[in-house]
């Protein structure tokens, strides 16, 4: 047998998003306190990237991250906040400035969008939104551009369509991958498995880089085939200060005190300084946050956090 | 008497609407709590579900996010939002559903998006999240707010999420699948919902509070029936449990 | 804390067939030769249903049976036989008596009718179908109902919508399941999440009952969560003389003297009365094939057949 | 030179034209085989998809069905359909697809439903399976057909899955995602279509078969280039390596 040669698609943080070109339209995967893509935030932020469009259902830091350093200008979510700790000001402020467009859909009407996406359909049905403001009033995509409420060629009831995404890249963080691509994710998948595989493009950023073989003898668990990869990013910590099952935990004290930096321009501005703009990379970030802090945080068994 | 702060006392309140063997979206915060405690007293085969995934979960510490991996530990399924929003909740399994918001009308409306004009908002919300689909398709809804008279309102800046619409009818026009909002929580009454009109009505008041307060204290026309009972005060097994449901205080606060 | 009373939703064979009223339609789990429902297709054929509407992808043995025994009269269905063995001898002859009555999708097709069926919404997108005579012919449900080509209202470009089921019951045929109804696949899902969250009563097959704690320490291994289960059915060997994977190989034996015994009626005849009426349950039919063969059948690791 | 039977020689011939790093739905029979001798001669790097939901596989023998465990045991995901026929066919992600059919037309559109009239079928065949959804949204398709004159036919029975359809323009008329067959291959001749016409075209003859005999066997009007080459034979590495493939012969035969 002639042995395929594997395709190493590993490539560094920086030179993944150095393939992001400005203006370009990102799912952003993870959910709430899970598996969010912060690093990838950073980096952007880092590299001066400007007028993204992001389509997620509900990211939290990363979202207030992406609002508040300007790189990106349009939003297509269903929710923003840090839950438990309240309200994204960065967000907030930007919205009230006007350098910020949030177009507001459902997390359902956001799944489905990108379920849409992956299917290659213009659209897919949904029964929310009808009847509320969410139906009637868009931000910049023009009504007719955001839903269209009809009535169904079958059945006469109204039911509303949205229409499908297909955003330049897709990214995504995972526990682990192979090189080729087959990434695993343990825990739930919010919106994840859909978002793969609708982006022109996916990054992956991974905790962990496996062999092929454990992927090959676990093929269930393999949540992402290769076929779908572009771009591998290994990246331990990848969601702090947010959560990676198995992984480790979020950083209450970190989070708590990000929120509070972002409550005025001026402290943000002063952590945005401290831990993104003034540090080369991830590496330095993880530095700053101390190892003793990272390994505090740690997954421990049988719980996965 | 028990003593009570007024958290523990919304927590009580709202647990009391869940009941055994139903499927209950909790979210986070005094909802999560308050179906959590419901679980541990008088519903011990409710199903707790959380939108991103988790379903039957039994955490054994709160939560602070709906995708927590404290969610995870003894749940019998982790998938995702087209499970739990899409299969379950549209699919018209969700019994129960929990949400709060900036403000709502007389139709059990909710705005969690704006306030002021949307086309200059002075302050962006969180937005819908899966409130709108979860009002659209849950069975029954809750609805838990902090009694402000500038959040019961004549006109919603927004609306977000689907109470009973225009009144009479408008749910089914639009084809929604689930049942509307049951209940109205605050930290001064509850309010139900007038089956006849779909209008928001005074169900009753909390120790401490009188109708006279109630009605100073909406910007709407309130429908107040001639009884209007005494909210029953949490029991101290009620606060017990919480408290070990929530140790650090993360949210009942540190004064407990 | 008050321990929740945990529901046993088992019933045997017998009293899950005796459910399951003439003409009713039934969402037919399994895909080609995998995990499908055999056993309870025998069933039905010893207690003489009638008139049912089978909604499946590709079954193969299983649609035989019915078919042959004269248990269902439509079928709404991709494919039909038994893939390397050759044709489906019973259906072909079947409907060219007029007794069976075949309603023609494709595989996709019938995976987003169930899709859409689970999701509660009337239809569901499709790329496939258009141009031929699959969106021009209808046998029965009258081409409008079938599906309808539309122009998108976002894109102005051609798309065929296909109506959604939402069949009487859903039949699943699993490895594994609690007493509760949360259930394991392993393998292989094709099109049973779908087709097990779109019925309105679901009857799941299972070869082994595991315990609530094993579910629970595993949630990712979860693939059709308790609150979608009616009955539960323990049933070794279930889908022989098909397989399961981890379980048991396909009998060829058995099946190349299945599909010879379809190739007339007469023979047909005596299958039937020899291994599905002539036996009172699955427990004698099992005897009938024999111990000893079941051992060979059972699956070898790591290859799982 | 070589000895081979007719099966050999089909799946070798039809092995060539799957390139390396491809995405291939494989199915089973002999499809299959090409598809497994490809990986392991001159596309060791193409991936073998089974539409019941394994992805990368690799059997170590060959399967009956396309959801056999044999496809399981070394592949890189195991899935389901609205995967394999929804996110990766109907995206656009596949390259190849197999096919055969009971009939095919000049527009290399296939029946693969009924013989006879719709309304009174002789036969009644397989039906679709994938097969539509594939020659829908695969970029290319080859076809696998038994030589008889009465398959190539002017008008299907019953048109299961779109070739050319009516001619140029009309797979851009229903939007359809892929590009329609590339090569139809008999145990006569292999056949290919004209691009400016999408008309079936005589692309070369098997060893002791001449143009006249295929002439004379179909029953359509057929483009002939003024030279047609001979199909290239398999090798004997070919030849072995397909029987390691399958040693018991259920698809090449006992005789070998």
């Amino acid at each position: 047998m002639v042995e395929p040669e594997i395709e190493d698609k590993r490539i560094t943080l920086e030179e993944a998003v150095k393939k992001i070109p400005d203006g370009s339209g990102l799912f952003w995967g993870g959910f709430g306190y899970q598996r969010a893509p912060i690093a990838l935030s950073h980096e952007l932020v880092r590299q001066r990237k400007r007028n993204l469009t992001i389509y997620t259902c509900g990211s939290e830091v990363d979202l207030e991250i992406m609002a508040g350093a300007g790189v990106a200008s349009r939003y297509e979510i269903a929710f923003s906040a840090i839950e438990a700790l309240g309200l994204s000001n960065n967000i907030r402020r930007r919205v009230s400035e006007g350098k910020l467009l949030v177009e507001d859909y459902t997390n359902l009407a956001m799944a489905l969008r990108f379920l849409g996406g992956s299917l290659n359909v213009p659209f897919m049905p949904l029964r929310s939104m009808m009847g509320t403001d969410m139906a009637k009033l868009s931000r910049y995509r023009g009504i007719d551009n955001k839903l269209r409420v009809i009535d169904c060629p079958f059945t006469g009831s109204k039911i509303c369509l949205v229409p499908s995404v297909n955003p330049d890249f897709s990214i995504v963080h995972v526990q682990r991958v192979d090189m080729s691509g087959n990434a695993q994710i343990d825990g739930i998948i919010g919106e994840d498995i859909e978002g793969s595989r609708c982006g022109k493009k996916l990054i992956v950023l991974a905790e962990e880089i496996i062999d092929e073989k454990d992927v090959r003898s676990h093929p269930d668990q393999t949540k992402i085939p290769a076929m779908y990869v572009d771009y591998i990013v290994e990246l331990p910590y990848a969601a702090h200060p947010m959560m990676c099952q198995n992984y480790y935990d979020y950083d209450l004290e970190h989070l708590m005190l990000f929120h509070k930096a972002t409550k005025t321009e001026e402290t943000w501005q002063e952590y945005l300084d401290e831990y993104i703009i003034g540090v080369q990379n991830h590496e330095e970030y993880l530095k700053l946050i101390g190892d003793e802090r990272l390994k505090e945080l740690r997954a421990k068994e049988p719980w996965g956090y | 008497m028990t003593k009570y702060t007024k958290t523990e006392f919304l927590i009580a309140c709202a647990s009391r609407h869940v009941k055994d063997g139903e499927n209950v979206f909790g979210g986070t915060g005094m909802p999560l709590l308050a179906a959590l405690l419901a679980k541990e007293t008088h519903a011990p085969g409710s199903n707790l579900i959380s939108e991103a995934g988790f379903i039957d979960a039994q955490p054994r510490e709160v939560p602070l996010s709906v995708a927590d991996t404290r969610y995870y530990y003894g749940c019998s399924a982790a998938i995702g939002l087209i499970e739990t929003l899409g299969f379950l909740l549209q699919g018209g399994r969700i019994d129960v559903g929990f949400l709060g918001a900036a403000q709502i009308d007389e139709y059990g409306n909710l705005n969690t998006s704006y306030i002021g004009p949307y086309d200059h908002p002075k302050v962006k919300l969180p937005g819908s999240g899966g409130g709108n689909d979860i009002a659209s398709s849950a069975k029954r809804l809750i609805i838990m707010m902090a009694h402000d008279k500038r959040k019961f309102v004549k006109q919603l800046d927004y609306m977000t999420s689907p109470g009973y619409l225009e009144g009479p009818g408008s749910r089914e026009k639009w084809n929604l699948v689930g049942g509307g909002p049951q209940v109205v929580i605050t930290d001064m009454c509850q309010f139900d919902f007038d089956p006849d009109t779909c209008k928001i009505r005074l169900l009753s008041v909390h120790p401490g509070y009188s109708v006279a307060d109630v009605l100073d204290n909406v910007m709407f026309d309130l429908i107040v029936p001639d009884n209007v009972p005494t909210t029953e005060e949490p029991s101290q097994e009620q606060i017990d449990i919480m408290h070990k449901l929530d140790p650090k205080g993360i949210y009942l606060g540190k004064g407990g």
